[in-house]
């Protein structure tokens, strides 16, 4: 499969975003020059941050369009040696993964973007909104979370993977810092809010992408040598098209075993730690709900509709593609863990009092059905993962813009404290609903295809044990069901409560956001082919690796 | 004769600014242009150095039969420190800690440390490595001590001097056995000697070497900060001027490196790879000494409140990696160090010239003082946040690019010693991110304190920020030419 | 008996071993600095008695300029202490410890 | 046995049939409330009756054509693939054959007449246009379900119908007891739901993998070749989910073998999908033991009750094993257990409808008593039986609950029978209706019921297929007590209802004589007075008087379907041709030959139909000595009576067994307090290892200046918390004191020789 370059379009939707930042620091620089006023700056760069999510939008369409999902080996390739010393090459490339996951990140940033825009409604002052504060910044850091996503997910080199994968880590800190809730005394005692929730996530990424860092490096001196985009022959290569076909070829499975532990398994362990923490697995899942809660609504909807997703594509992309008897040796484990994700996450959820803790709890149990598609490594239920990662990334977007709406207006979010909203916003009901129905599952809308090609896929196994794991994890299918519809009760039916006499129904810019997500969740359900149709190819060439 | 002028060229060079700036100082009145054309003579002098530099000839002959030698890893640090000496000059005229009227000394201490540590590192001569140690020592104790008035600053000069001359002591005696044993003070001849007579010896003899040259590892120790051998800086560093400090925690420093390569690797062809010269497991002994740097400096720092002191602490943790690559001493390993330097020089200033720029509208180093300062001075304070992440290691910036090549050399070494000392490197980077976020918190996440003045930063501190803050954020992209320079220092070994 | 080496180096142990013994024990910053110069001393005698027994007169050239050192040390730490003396009316190394944690 | 191949005749405009309620239901959730405002009612309810109605015309019309094709023809529309992944290739097509002609028909006929009542029903509720959208949304997910040709597109049916009637029951949500009795419904069916797909599942792996042969690692191979093992396996069983190739991959005997005599969990394979697909339909048929959530659906208003809880969703469970007869034939085990829960639920709840006072749940018991007759007809195999069954209930049932619906909305919506009696001169066309529709239910002879419900007692009774010997007669004899029952509390709640005089507010002298009855009863029964829910218009306090025109007319015709519905089967006995089995029967042959009977002689079925009439006259005769007019004084005395024993048994059957509070605490509060516990668990230990840290901090001395801090964090804050103390600690080192360095100096050196003697040697 030759690798030349063979077309800039994928390069142009990285980097648009990127062009889009450059443009507001220009701006910014100008200013004095230009002598503009704060508000005109704020206004130009949220033009500038909207065009520029439009434009990646609009360039991930045009990938999707001529993209031939015939064939498994990569397209749109834009490959030239970076550094020769070290034989890494800026080599971006998309395969049907890949793709789907470009264009959900367009989609979702392009969301977020809007969200991000000043609240339509009449706003109270002592609640500043935080789409108020300190906009070029915002902006800029938003932008450079965007091209940060698109090259983690475009990239075929190991180091420049790395690169984008860290690129992601900044901006997030300060944007859920910053921007995030002021820091806060917790009943329990703890100081919880932004800067505690950015620093923890930045803890948790770091400790993790520390290990994988360790584990390329481990990777290229055990790689194997290998041609470069300059025709020449480097001894060691990051190149993940060439570590691929040395793996086939058995070069890793050679190498000496580190401290006992044959290579290839304590490699696959490094890297899988990596990337659980990001979807994050069960040990490792208590940050999302801290950096949830405390983040601003459009970077709870990029961090629950995309960031997660980056550690599912980490483990399809390095542990399945590059360590497959790795992943069947360690599928058991993975097993056991993804129903543990799937059936504590529901539970936890059941308990929750504030609605964007319940989303994020609701997030990590449907995050377990994607590892337990990858652990099933069959390929109905590799498909059905990579299907539910679309799915979800659509339908928690939505959950956490609803989330955001009644916080706008009531700037609380516990449960409890509501009632009765039905009556004051039938609008908001209705469509909370809908969105509650497509999280738990409901036949038609997208996340049952997911649930379920996950469960067919997985309960046909070779192994035994995950017949058994399917019939508990399906157990969650209830539970998601009770404390879904149990919240509906306590936020919308029943008796009215007065307290919220002032609530006003969503306003444009909210239905703007929520409405196409919408259509696209029924679309997604009734109609999965065209994301089937653009994976499927290769995750037959990952299958046909085991 | 002319070829041994020739050889040491750029240390003429200083030697003669040293003379230019001590007469200039003494002509030029107390006219207030005072610093800046002090300043100017001074820079001058260094692009003299500069240029003889250029003029050294390749791969060099080593001058003085064997006791300074020109080769590669001398070479790249020499030109290192002119950057550093150029550096450190400009924060002296910058900074309010230096008076006008004693400017004129400062520059020509700063400078005559410079020209210790160019000796320093070209040493291949015990007697010679004494006078370079002591010629870079003597001048950064009165430098310590600068102001005169101030109680700290003369208590650090004091635990300086006091360290130093009894470590430098405890390294002389350590010399002297050397030269008992092998009866020779070139370093090329000291190594193959013991060589021969710990392979044959008796356990006594094996013990007398290991004496000797951990005695004399005493006072390069001593130098880099390295645990046990720490204890003098943090105070040293926080007594200091600021652009002492500075200069301090990068020259010296590096010099220190260099100098402990040359002796363990060039003198004892102590690496990975070679079987334990002297009977010495240098590898495992300085892995071992590498990881307690490491993690000492980075725990050490967590609740640091004041920003020097904190500084302090991670230019040790700093050493400490420096020492994992020592330890494994392979010509990765030499290169990785080589490119590390000069990226840590550039984070490090970076850091502390925002310091100084704080200490200078503020007068606090608490981090405290530093609260707020992303809406206060934005350009100050996102260089700030550019040095801190890449001192975390943390890609796109530079640090990263060193902390990564470190690494590759330390695992490329492949024994299973070196996989702990990788991981706990790698760890220390993430505890490391501790006390920097926390010094970033402050800048952006945490609110101004009503009524704090705007930073005013004047063009200068800006110009040199800007200077420092670039390259960290370029090489981190775009560092091949660093790494080709890096890859001829380690040529010595190639 | 013949004064040999080993006598020399016993002697120059049991100086570098007095020098420790005074840097560790004395709390006036002169008394350390002596014990700095006693320390110092042990490494000139050693490095003369091996020039003496091992022929080549390197060892001898390597005292010479180490006494030079030791007094150029002693200068500037003298000049220090003074320093601290005048800042706080006392050369109590232990009294200067305003820098801790 | 001929191998039945089904022919397939392509009828394009199938997918209307779901597809124009839908528009319905979008219209009127969209643009319901402006052209409510704007328009009126008429606005609503025309588009909203005319699309079922003329999905029904479209029905009716493929019906027809089926009628006229060839022998074993069914009718086909293929839209699009629906999951076309690997070997699954779900695709979005809608089959009617005969069996689902019957099941189209009946949904949409009598779905329409009920939108036609709910005018009159909903006429002053301010959200009228959701009602009619969810109805409208009801029919489409119910047709999907039945017109489905495979198993996930029969799940999104069945998924949606749950949807609806959650939407349904809490439709009244402002009141918290209604909205929970939705939500009870919903997560009632997903346990259901959740057993249906487990059997999917188990169905799919045993036809995609084949068991003898080890499959390839994780691997179904999608191009059908399997890997070289040495014996020759065929390729994986199925390609695609559809019933009918599912059927045809089961009637090749090699294949079938493969798939049941492999045995997992002890039983055999296809056992144990029998059951658990049985188990979904439990769930969604509320038979035992998911039946609880189907007396709370009363909650909903009544057309909701007739059309969904009585007619069309209940039903689907039966479908269900009726579509899937070629697998249940396969495991006698599993047809035992049908027929024997169906019968187990047909008895228990005509008990419990003995004696509820609330006109809703005594309907709403006796149909669930009902579905245990149909589940009975499955189960000994008389599929053909249980679907004609299944349509005679619908006329009759639906026609019960549209009368208690206008009898409800005749006494300004009380429920209690107590508070009713004498409508029969005040609601005339009610009370005959009423009494046709329990006449039928009861089983008198010329009745429909009586032709349905006699033929199941009799299938039952010759059923050969049971496991222990002579299992059909147990089976007949349960069922037998079962209906005597039925017909005595269908009567009695005429009687109490419509003769006599009426009890209710309106008559208000006569109100205390029978208050003190009212009483005493009341305290018993906690549900006694349902709380007089929706918003109580002011009604004069006038006398009941008959519903309009719209509800009477739906009566009228559902009432005279009661009467001649059963026509259409008559029992092969009396000679005459038994229509509804000839039509049903190609759908069945593949199978005929697997159920067995008995081989009791005409003899025995002429002895049983004249039991089963006596049945039902007993019944009535009972109910009707004892309630008639409100004369006799058994029922007081009965309640009043001393000796405990009477009491307890009245107030355990009264309070349904405790059944539902049982469930109560185990099922919800259970998983109430274990989430409680992970979630505080998960903040404490998973995020803040108080405890963990504690111990740990105790026990380091080093450590105690940081416990404090550490016993209040997290596990991972403990890591940091750890790293702060150790960092404190270290600090202190730096005394500065000179001295203090120095010697640090020293021992340092030492240290270090000590090191590297330590390492060399």
């Amino acid at each position: 499969m030759d690798l030349t370059t063979n077309s800039l379009l994928l390069t142009w939707t990285v980097f648009t975003p990127f062009l889009g930042l450059t443009a507001i620091l220009a701006l910014l620089a100008l200013r004095p020059a230009l002598r503009l006023s704060q508000k005109a700056v704020d206004e130009a760069s949220r033009g500038i941050g909207m065009i520029a999510a439009v434009v990646a939008t609009a360039l991930s369409i045009a990938l999707w369009v001529d993209f031939d999902a015939g064939t498994s080996n990569l397209q749109f390739i834009h490959r030239f040696v970076w550094m020769k010393a070290w034989n890494i090459e800026f080599f971006l490339g998309v395969d049907g993964l890949s793709l789907s996951m470009v264009i959900l990140t367009a989609v979702v940033f392009l969301v977020g973007a809007i969200a991000s825009l000043p609240w339509l409604g009449k706003l109270d002052s002592h609640h500043p909104h935080f789409s108020g504060k300190r906009v070029p910044g915002y902006w800029i850091l938003l932008l450079l979370l965007e091209t940060g996503v698109f090259g983690t997910f475009a990239s075929q080199d190991f180091f420049l993977f790395y690169v984008f994968w860290e690129v992601m880590l900044l901006p997030m800190y300060f944007l859920i810092g910053i921007w995030g809730a002021p820091s806060r005394k917790d009943p329990d005692g703890r100081t919880r809010g932004g800067p505690y929730a950015a620093i923890k996530f930045f803890l948790y990424t770091l400790a993790g992408s520390v290990l994988m860092l360790l584990a390329l490096i481990a990777i290229y001196y055990a790689s194997a040598p290998a041609m470069l985009a300059d025709g020449t022959q480097g001894p060691h290569t990051f190149n993940l098209v060439h570590l691929t076909a040395q793996a086939k070829a058995g070069v890793f499975t050679g190498a000496k075993a580190i401290l006992g532990v044959p290579f290839v398994h304590l490699v696959f362990v490094g890297l899988f730690l990596g990337f659980a923490i990001k979807v994050p697995m069960f040990p490792f899942h208590t940050w999302l709900p801290d950096a949830h809660v405390d983040a601003p609504t459009p970077i709870s909807v990029i961090l629950a509709g995309i960031l997660l997703k980056t550690g599912m594509y980490g483990m399809f992309r390095f542990n399945m593609q590059i360590f497959p008897e790795s992943l069947a040796w360690a599928s058991w484990a993975i097993g056991i863990i993804a129903v543990i994700n799937i059936v504590y996450g529901a539970f936890v959820c059941m308990a929750q009092k504030d609605l964007k803790k319940l989303i994020a709890y609701s997030s990590v149990s449907h995050m377990g059905f994607c590892l337990l598609g990858l652990a099933a490594m069959t390929s109905t239920a590799v498909n059905g993962a990579v299907f539910q990662m679309v799915g979800h990334g659509i339908v928690s977007p939505m959950l956490f813009l609803l989330a955001g709406v009644v916080y706008d207006r009531a700037h609380t979010r516990d449960i409890e404290g509501f009632g009765g909203l039905a009556q004051k916003m039938p609008e908001y009901t209705a469509i909370t609903g809908f969105a509650f129905m497509a999280s738990l599952g409901l036949p038609g809308l997208a996340g049952f295809v997911g649930e379920v090609l996950v469960f067919l896929g997985a309960f046909a196994a070779h192994d035994g044990i995950f017949r058994v794991l399917v019939a508990i994890s399906a157990l969650s299918v209830i539970i998601t069901a009770g404390y879904y519809l149990w919240t509906m009760q306590r936020m919308f039916l029943g008796p009215f409560n007065h307290r919220w006499d002032h609530l006003s129904d969503m306003n444009w810019r909210e239905r703007i956001t929520l409405y196409p997500l919408a259509v696209a969740t029924v679309l997604l359900g009734v109609w999965p082919a065209p994301v089937l149709d653009m994976v499927r190819e290769t995750v037959n060439t990952l299958m046909a690796g085991m | 004769m002319l070829s041994n002028l020739l050889a040491i060229g750029p240390e003429l060079a200083l030697t003669a600014t040293v003379l230019l700036v001590l007469i200039a100082d003494l002509l030029i009145g107390d006219r207030p242009a005072r610093r800046a054309s002090l300043a100017t003579v001074a820079f001058a002098g260094l692009a003299a150095a500069a240029a003889a530099f250029a003029l050294l000839p390749d791969g060099g002959p080593s001058a003085f039969d064997g006791m300074v030698s020109g080769d590669g890893l001398g070479r790249f640090f020499r030109g290192l420190f002119l950057v550093a000496a150029f550096f450190g000059v400009a924060f002296g005229a910058l900074s309010d800690e230096i008076p006008a009227r004693r400017f004129g000394e400062y520059t020509i201490l700063l400078l005559s440390t410079t020209l210790g540590m160019c000796f320093l590192v070209s040493a291949q001569n015990l007697l010679m490595i004494l006078l370079a140690l002591e010629l870079t020592s003597l001048p950064s104790y009165i430098l310590a001590g600068f102001r005169r008035g101030d109680r700290r600053s003369s208590e650090a000069a004091l635990k300086y001097v006091l360290y130093g001359a009894a470590a430098s002591g405890l390294m002389l005696y350590g010399f002297s056995l050397l030269y008992g044993m092998a009866g020779t003070l070139d370093l090329a001849k000291v190594g193959p000697a013991l060589n021969a007579s710990a392979a044959g010896g008796s356990v006594a003899i094996r013990a007398g070497i290991a004496v000797a040259a951990l005695l004399s590892l005493v006072g390069f120790g001593y130098k880099i900060a390295a645990v046990p051998f720490h204890q003098w800086a943090p105070d040293v560093y926080e007594g200091a001027p600021t652009p002492v400090t500075a200069f301090l925690s990068v020259g010296p420093k590096a010099a220190g490196v260099a100098a402990l390569i040359r002796f363990v690797v060039v003198g004892f062809g102590a690496s990975v790879a070679t079987p334990p010269a002297g009977g010495l497991p240098w590898p495992m002994l300085l892995g071992i000494l590498a990881m307690a740097t490491m993690t000492l400096g980075n725990l050490a720092a967590i609740p640091q409140d004041n920003v020097k002191r904190l500084l302090a602490y991670s230019s040790i943790a700093h050493a400490g990696y420096l020492l994992m690559g020592v330890a494994v001493g392979t010509p990765e390993a030499i290169q990785a160090i080589a490119l590390y330097m000069p990226i840590y020089l550039l984070m490090n200033l970076g850091a502390f010239l925002a310091v100084l720029a704080v200490r200078a509208k503020t007068g606090s180093e608490t981090i405290a003082a530093y609260r707020g300062l992303g809406t206060r001075s934005p350009f100050l304070a996102v260089c700030l946040a550019i040095f801190l992440f890449s001192l975390t290691g943390v890609p796109p910036f530079a640090g990263f690019i060193g902390k990564f090549y470190l690494f590759a050399a330390v695992l490329k070494a492949g024994t299973p010693f070196f996989y702990i000392v990788a991981l706990v490197g790698v760890l220390n980077s993430v505890v490391s991110l501790f006390y920097y976020a926390r010094l970033v918190k402050a800048l952006f996440l945490e609110a101004s304190p009503t009524g704090a003045p705007v930073v005013a930063v004047p063009f200068a501190t800006t110009f040199l920020l800007a200077v420092l803050a670039i390259p960290t954020l370029l090489m981190g992209i775009w560092w091949s030419p660093l790494a080709s320079l890096a890859a001829k220092a380690a040529g010595i070994a190639e | 008996m013949t004064i040999g080496l080993p006598q020399y180096l016993v002697v120059s142990g049991v100086l570098l071993a007095l020098g420790l013994f005074t840097i560790v024990t004395r709390k006036n910053a002169v008394a350390i600095l002596m014990g700095v110069e006693l320390v110092l001393n042990a490494g000139l005698l050693n490095l003369v008695a091996f020039s003496r027994f091992s022929g080549n007169l390197d060892g001898q050239v390597f005292a010479l300029f180490g006494i030079v050192l030791a007094a150029a040390e002693a200068v500037v730490a003298l000049a220090i202490v003074l320093q601290v003396f005048r800042a706080q009316r006392s050369v109590d190394a232990s009294k200067a410890s305003d820098l801790k944690e | 046995m001929h191998d039945v191949a089904p022919v397939l005749q392509d009828f394009p405009l199938l997918f209307l049939i779901p597809l124009l309620p839908l528009l319905g239901a979008v219209w009127n959730g969209v643009m319901g409330k402006t052209m409510q405002r704007r328009f009126g009612h008429a606005a609503i309810h025309l588009p909203a009756i005319l699309l079922p109605a003329g999905s029904f015309v479209i029905a009716l019309w493929s019906f027809l054509t089926l009628a006229g094709a060839p022998h074993g023809t069914s009718m086909i529309n293929h839209l699009w693939t629906w999951l076309p992944v690997g070997t699954l290739q779900a695709e979005v097509t809608f089959l009617m054959d005969r069996l689902s002609g019957v099941m189209a028909l009946v949904v949409t006929f009598v779905g329409t007449l009920i939108h036609v009542y709910s005018t009159g029903y909903m006429k002053d509720e301010p959200a009228y246009w959701r009602f009619f959208a969810y109805l409208n949304l009801f029919m489409f997910a119910m047709l999907t379900l039945v017109l489905g040709d495979n198993f996930l597109l029969m799940f999104v049916g069945w998924e949606g119908v749950g949807l609806c009637s959650y939407l349904l029951i809490s439709f009244w949500w402002r009141d918290r007891e209604k909205a929970t009795a939705g939500m009870k419904a919903f997560v009632v069916n997903r346990i259901g739901d959740l057993g249906f797909s487990l059997g999917v599942f188990l169905l799919f792996w045993g036809l995609l993998t084949t068991p003898a042969s080890p499959a390839p690692k994780g691997h179904d191979d999608p191009h059908g070749v399997q890997a070289a093992s040495h014996q020759a396996e065929a390729a994986p069983l199925a390609t695609s989910i559809a019933f009918r190739e599912v059927e045809q991959i089961l009637q090749d005997p090699i294949k079938r073998d493969r798939i049941v005599n492999r045995d997992i969990l002890g039983m055999g394979m296809m056992t144990l999908i029998c059951l658990l697909l049985f188990v979904g339909a439990t769930g969604k048929s509320a038979q035992i033991p998911l039946y609880v959530w189907l007396p709370d659906a009363m909650a909903g208003p009544t057309p909701v009750s007739a059309l969904i809880h009585a007619a069309t969703m209940v039903t689907a469970g039966v479908y269900m094993v009726a579509r899937l007869h070629f697998l249940f034939t396969l495991s006698p085990v599993a047809m035992t257990v049908v027929a024997t829960v169906g019968a187990l639920t047909a008895l228990f709840a005509a008990t419990i409808g003995l004696f509820q006072y609330d006109i809703k749940k005594v309907l709403a018991y006796s149909t669930v008593s009902q579905l245990g007759f149909m589940f009975v007809a499955v189960g000994v195999g008389a599929y053909w039986v249980a679907i004609f069954h299944l349509m005679t209930h619908a006329f009759f049932k639906a026609c019960l609950f549209l009368g208690s619906g206008s009898v409800i909305m005749g006494c300004h919506h009380e429920q209690d029978m107590r508070k009713m009696g004498g409508l029969r001169k005040l609601m005339p066309i009610t009370a005959v209706t009423y009494f046709i529709s329990c006449a039928a239910i009861a089983g008198f002879p010329f009745f429909s019921g009586f032709f349905s419900k006699d033929e199941i007692l009799w299938k039952a009774f010759d059923s050969g297929n049971m496991l222990l010997p002579g299992g059909g007669v147990i089976l007949w004899a349960i069922t037998a007590i079962a209906a005597l029952g039925t017909s005595f509390y269908m009567f009695r709640s005429y009687y109490m209802t419509f003769s006599g005089e009426y009890r209710g507010a309106a008559a208000a002298h006569g109100h205390d004589a029978h208050a003190a009855v009212a009483h005493v009863a009341a305290h018993a029964d906690p549900h006694a007075v349902p709380a007089d829910s929706h918003d109580a218009h002011g009604h004069g306090a006038h006398a009941p008087v008959e519903s309009p025109v719209a509800m009477t007319s739906v009566l009228a015709v559902l009432g005279g379907l009661a009467l001649v519905g059963g026509y259409v089967g008559l029992p092969l006995l009396w000679g005459l041709p038994n229509v509804f089995e000839a039509w049903l029967e190609p759908i069945f042959a593949g199978t005929a030959q697997r159920v067995t009977s008995a081989g009791f002689g005409h003899g025995a079925e002429w002895v049983l139909m004249g039991f089963s009439i006596v049945v039902a006259f007993g019944g009535f005769f009972a109910a009707r000595i004892l309630y008639k007019d409100g004369r006799s004084p058994f029922p007081a005395r009965l309640l009043a009576s001393p000796s405990r024993l009477v009491q307890a048994t009245h107030r355990t059957i009264f309070n349904k067994y405790y059944v539902d509070e049982a469930y109560n605490v185990v099922f919800v509060k259970g998983s109430l307090v274990l989430s409680r516990g992970l979630a505080i668990w998960d903040t404490r230990v998973i995020d803040g290892a108080v405890n963990l840290a504690g111990t740990i901090g105790r026990s380091f001395s080093f450590l105690q200046g940081a416990i404090d801090r550490l016993f209040v964090d997290g596990l991972v804050d403990l890591v940091a918390k750890v790293v702060q103390a150790a960092g404190d600690k270290i600090r202190r080192l730096q005394t500065g004191h000179i001295q203090a360095y120095v010697q640090g100096l020293s021992l340092g050196a030492l240290a270090l020789v000590a090191l590297a003697y330590l390492l060399a040697w």
